[in-house]
């Protein structure tokens, strides 16, 4: 390549024309966080779509209880409400088909069961047994991802696998405002914008991320106005609004199935319980500010927008809360009963096969057990290492 | 398996005269050291995920927020890489930054920054840019932690040259350790034991014994039949079964290696030479961990002394398991006592 | 914190009221890069300024073909040339004053010698001889960063902590259009504008990060976009027009120095040169491409704008030509020498203290170069391990 | 020190007939292996930054874009924890991604995405989402690189469940390891000694040599009187070693690893109890170094064949030097010759 010579001599014209590579009006989320319920938009709203996402909303709540009792009881170790966020959690689930997948963050049991897996089996983790009790590949759902935001570049490969074999399958992937901070959203959202892979990134944005408000979080103007800076469109919703959320998420899953590309979604919502069971939110909140948020319910919300349109009587709103009673029942029985773990299972996926280092080892631990259970026997005592 | 640890040894000077000792737990002394060297140096720093107001998730960093301000002991946005990436700036400014690390697993997004910076500036620099940062990182099993907060990461660390890698196990030790840590003008990792946080002993936070410098294992028992070597969360253990020894005759010497980097080569082969057998014992993997390294350079100095090949009781190479099966991958007392048996006590 | 009992009952108003945390309008950058050299602004041009930089310029564009050369003698393992990016190179350096940090990339020699590092020291790295060549505090430059976008937060920390400590010192961070895809540089954006540190970034974007690009990198309307995400102003600005980078940098530094916060520049140039010495360009781009952008060369822009208001006549432009040859004479014979390392400095600099496994390792060099020297001495051979 | 290996030992079933062999390199080797498994399988696809247009760096994809298309050989953004991150997902979706990492060091930023997904995937899911992922690393110094382009990074992998670390040293073996790694339907870390890419030897891109399975050492030099135990880009320098070792009496066996994850205990200490004595060579720091690990293991399982302890020639414990230095730091022949010397030969 030429090293210029004499730079006196080089001609002075304008530098190779300049343009936007995409128009960022379009780009740029609204100025107020979009609503239906309560708007004269949400008369157009399908009553089926209401009930149902009523139905899941009050299920959800009922689950976020009952699974927060189970941790006061021992049966799970630790839970992450998303009470006041079942909105978010719910519209994520049926806003997908049964081809798409979804990326849940560890907060998401809710919009896992949403999708269809079982509710025992989405506990599987926090309980302490093994760490997916679910079949991902089933319900098209990934393991709750602990590691924050670190399942966003998943949700990008797996959409793009798809679509380069030729499926109009779209990922849904979910992360809280803290998540957004760390190197892989960036990335994340970077690869979908280039590749224009079928992605939808919901932020749910609590105002929390543990402790952590969000002006230490992030200084922008919204969590939506980092989709400029890739290249695709942001969008802000009332997170509280399970229809607003049902319907932008759909928009976003329908624009990326018809090879529109990705989009970026915030939901403003807000975690009414502790970080987990085990938080003391009082250390870095007030409750007035919960007061506030207890006053936009989401569940509420819906319920009014039925009762006002005369979809939803005193009696069907029984059938729903016991039908969630019922789907609570069965939880907190199911989850009383204590799982029965192999503990060879240490060794059983580690790889596809075992290496003879682990051969080795899986022989020992059996030795140790058969040692254990002949003492156990012997001594009638509990089997247990020291 | 115990969670709790009574000291047997203490170790640094303690003061003149007999101040006040009441029980306290590591969390408490590792607190009362951020704390201490918050008052006594203005260039230290505290920075994190939820360490202000919160306190910090363990409450290690518990009312530091309050005393020194925001500015000293700062709430971070989400992110290791940035929160360790900043802090090597501020020490290039001259600044002595305390980083946490939520848990052991959520460093790993700062690896990059740890290796390819923090543990290289100074030599890269020949001296001129220094890197005196702290950076505590709570690990190890044993607390019933979903997947991802359990890991047992010192193998990372110590073969990264350019970095200390020091590990407490008494309530004493957390405080000097730390102080030391803190004070020293190279990088130190400081793995805190999590399921020692809440181990007690006697301790007197107003004149809390010292540790000179870094590099210096503890014999917490003293035996002649084989050595256990160990540290971190497994010193308890280690004494644990020490005792258990005795009802088969065994009298074994338990050695807390304290740091990891630098490794004491002189107290251990003292050791060992006196006893001619020893057991590395630790947590996290045992393929390529910790252990792989001091078997090896014990024996390299100690062949001749040695009645059997030194052996290790680690955790298996397993990604660590759910809770409810954790104490099947610990090295507990069976497990250990096992390994001590095998030791060739018969000749052969 | 309370667990909702019964949705139902809680009344529906709106959210707490939302509101952008900051407008988002000023942060967006223009609609075209800005220019000041050829357009009628430039009157307003300070000659002083605009002659320091074109003798700057020439210097730098003389240091790349001189470097270049010497990777053919075998006197630089390898150099990456910034030539037809002096502009930002050497604006970023005039930019800043003595008290202020520049964090260069590893493309950016020409910036750290423009800002008075040694011609010679700054080549240390390339040339295979001590990694460091310049006291990064005495010169307030830190070491020339090969991990890409690494050096983003350290610019971030060094500025937050001269904040903290009551020093009105700016930070200055260069980095490619490829080094924004990394994870390292959101977070370094986003804890800037967090804390409002004193840092101006700058992107150069050059076109490719190596072979790459950039609508492989990125699909946004461009990397200045980036910045509304951060809640920090983005600039868009004309990179091989000297005097507007050193605006549009100026700016942002006086932002910055006041307390405004932090600014990301995008600089739109062109990366004249391959790669490296050991690229080959012709792989991925086109001869046209290159002369295209040869046309809008960052010395001719300024050279052009001198003659033109009668600042420079052929004799000072021969002036400015013998400085640069005389420096480049200098760099030649300097880089002719051997540089002398004493191996043993291997473990001088990896702690304060040689921890006592180095001591020992530094014992069986010695002994193994005493070893050398005798031999040498014996059979007056190459020193040199096998 | 020598840049180009004679392969001394061919492994695997040569194809039927005698094809063509001629002289190769392992770049091209590897290039082959890409093309080779490209076509075979529509679910394998090749990513990373200069990969396509560009052939890479170091030219080992060279004109695969141009064969398959930038959907099968991608180049990305320049973000290493996104292509490992993006590769996660599309093996979750059943492709069978092989990931290029441009240097060793510049793969660090995708350790998160590596330690905490791809090595704990297929466990945490029971094998339902297993991860057949090829991590190619361009490793090791000795090329005249400036900071962070010769880091030898095997240790961080190895300790790491869940990962299979492979390594050529010889052209057959880049093209046979290469294929079995991505056939594997573990993800594995396949790690390209940077300098013998050019090295060369006679080979049949036509017929290449197949291996059949991950974990198998292989034997360079039969010898009998001590084991030189190494891997990727020591093993040349073990056999200029072994040469020049018969100048002195010793006959020494050299063993190439080729994989350190499964690890071939049984060709190692089958040698080692034959001759009684070993050294461990690599490139990397010693401290806590894949060489720790080996000489534990031997000498937990050869203690009483052991004449003198396992002993070890790696890189010092520091960061990797300057060009200008590097001789100093790698292991080279004298530096081998006298760790063989001090296998105490005499009885002591
Ligand atoms: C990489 C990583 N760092 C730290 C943590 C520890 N951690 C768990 S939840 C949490 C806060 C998450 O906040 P946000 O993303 O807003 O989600 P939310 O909890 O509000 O749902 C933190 C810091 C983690 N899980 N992963
Ligand atoms: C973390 C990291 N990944 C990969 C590389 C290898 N690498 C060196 S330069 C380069 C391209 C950089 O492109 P850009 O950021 O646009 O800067 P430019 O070369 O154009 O100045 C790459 C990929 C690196 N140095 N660091
Ligand atoms: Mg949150
Ligand atoms: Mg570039």
């Amino acid at each position: 390549m030429t090293v210029l010579e004499q730079p006196g001599t080089t001609g002075h014209t304008p530098p190779p024309a300049w343009q936007p590579r995409t128009d960022p009006a379009p780009l740029l989320p609204d100025a107020e966080p979009f609503r239906l319920l309560g708007t004269p938009d949400s008369d157009g709203l399908d009553a089926g779509l209401l009930r149902t996402l009523y139905r899941h909303l009050v299920r959800g709540r009922r689950y976020n209880r009952q699974a927060t009792a189970l941790t006061k009881q021992g049966r799970l170790a630790v839970y992450p409400s998303s009470t006041g966020q079942e909105a978010c959690e719910v519209a994520a689930a049926l806003a997908l088909e049964e081809r798409d997948w979804l990326f849940p963050s560890y907060r998401d049991t809710l919009a896992v069961v949403a999708r269809g897996v079982d509710p025992v089996e989405a506990l599987t983790l926090l309980r302490g047994d093994w760490h997916t009790g679910y079949d991902p590949v089933e319900h098209r759902v990934a393991p709750l991802s602990t590691p924050l935001a670190t399942q966003l570049p998943h949700a990008v490969g797996l959409a793009h696998a798809a679509r380069l074999r030729g499926d109009d399958v779209v990922a849904l992937a979910m992360v809280g405002d803290g998540g957004t901070s760390e190197g892989d959203f960036h990335e994340a959202l970077n690869f979908a914008a280039v590749w224009q892979a079928p992605v939808v990134f919901l932020v749910q944005n609590n105002g929390f991320a543990i402790s952590v408000p969000l002006d230490k979080q992030t200084a922008a103007p919204s969590l939506a106005h980092k989709a400029v800076g890739y290249g695709m469109p942001g969008r802000l919703v009332d997170g509280n609004d399970a229809a607003a959320v049902h319907s932008v998420l759909s928009d976003a899953v329908s624009r990326a199935r018809s090879g529109g590309g990705p989009t970026l979604v915030e939901a403003v919502t807000y975690r009414i319980d502790a970080h987990t069971n085990a938080d003391d939110a009082t250390r870095y909140r007030t409750d007035e500010q919960v007061e506030q948020w207890l006053r936009h319910d989401p569940v509420a919300l819906v319920e009014r927008e039925l009762r006002g349109r005369g979809l939803l009587d005193d009696d069907a709103a029984k059938a729903v809360a016991d039908d969630a009673e019922a789907m609570a029942a069965d939880l907190r029985e199911r989850m009383n009963a204590d799982p029965v773990l192999d503990p060879m299972d240490l060794f059983a996926h580690v790889y596809a096969e075992p290496t003879p280092q682990l051969r080795e080892q899986a022989e020992q631990l059996r030795a140790e057990l058969d040692a254990e259970a002949e003492t156990d026997g012997e001594h009638g005592r509990e089997a247990g290492a020291r | 398996m115990s969670t709790t640890s009574t000291e047997r040894t203490s170790t640094g000077a303690a003061g003149a005269g007999t101040p006040a000792r009441k029980p306290a737990t590591m969390a408490q002394a590792l607190n009362t050291a951020l704390r201490d060297a918050l008052r006594e140096d203005p260039a230290v720093h505290v920075l994190g995920e939820d360490v202000g107001t919160l306190g910090g998730v363990f409450r290690i960093t518990d009312g530091l927020a309050a005393e020194f301000g925001d500015a000293r002991c700062t709430d971070t946005p989400l992110a290791e890489a940035g929160i360790l990436g900043t802090a090597v700036g501020m020490a290039m400014y001259g600044l002595r930054p305390v980083v946490e690390m939520q848990f052991d697993a959520f460093a790993y997004p700062a690896f990059e920054q740890l290796v390819s910076h923090v543990a290289k500036m100074r030599n890269r620099t020949r001296g001129r840019l220094p890197m005196p940062i702290t950076v505590r990182v709570p690990y190890g099993g044993g607390i019933g932690g979903v997947e991802h907060h359990s890991d047992s990461s010192e193998a990372y660390y110590l073969h990264t040259p350019g970095l200390h890698v020091v590990t407490p196990a008494t309530v004493a030790d957390a405080y000097g350790l730390l102080r030391a840590s803190i004070a020293s003008d190279d990088p130190v990792i400081f793995l805190e034991p999590k399921r020692l946080y809440w181990s007690k002993a006697d301790w007197s936070p107003d004149a809390p014994e010292r540790v000179d410098a870094l590099g210096r294992a503890a014999v917490r028992r003293s035996g002649t039949s084989a050595t256990l070597i160990t540290y971190g969360p497994s010193v308890p253990v280690c004494l644990e079964a020490a005792e258990a020894a005795t009802a088969e005759g065994w009298d074994l010497e338990v050695v807390d290696l304290r740091s990891l980097v630098p490794f004491d080569d002189e107290t251990v082969c003292a050791s060992v030479r006196r006893t001619g057998r020893a057991v590395v014992v630790h947590e996290s993997s045992g393929f390529g961990g910790a252990g792989a390294e001091i078997a090896a350079r014990v024996t390299e100095r100690c062949f001749h002394h040695l009645e059997a090949p030194v052996l290790r009781v680690a955790g298996f190479d397993i990604p660590y398991p759910p809770p409810m099966l954790e104490r099947h991958h610990l090295p507990g007392v069976d497990r250990i006592l096992d390994a001590v048996a095998r030791l060739q006590w018969e000749d052969d």
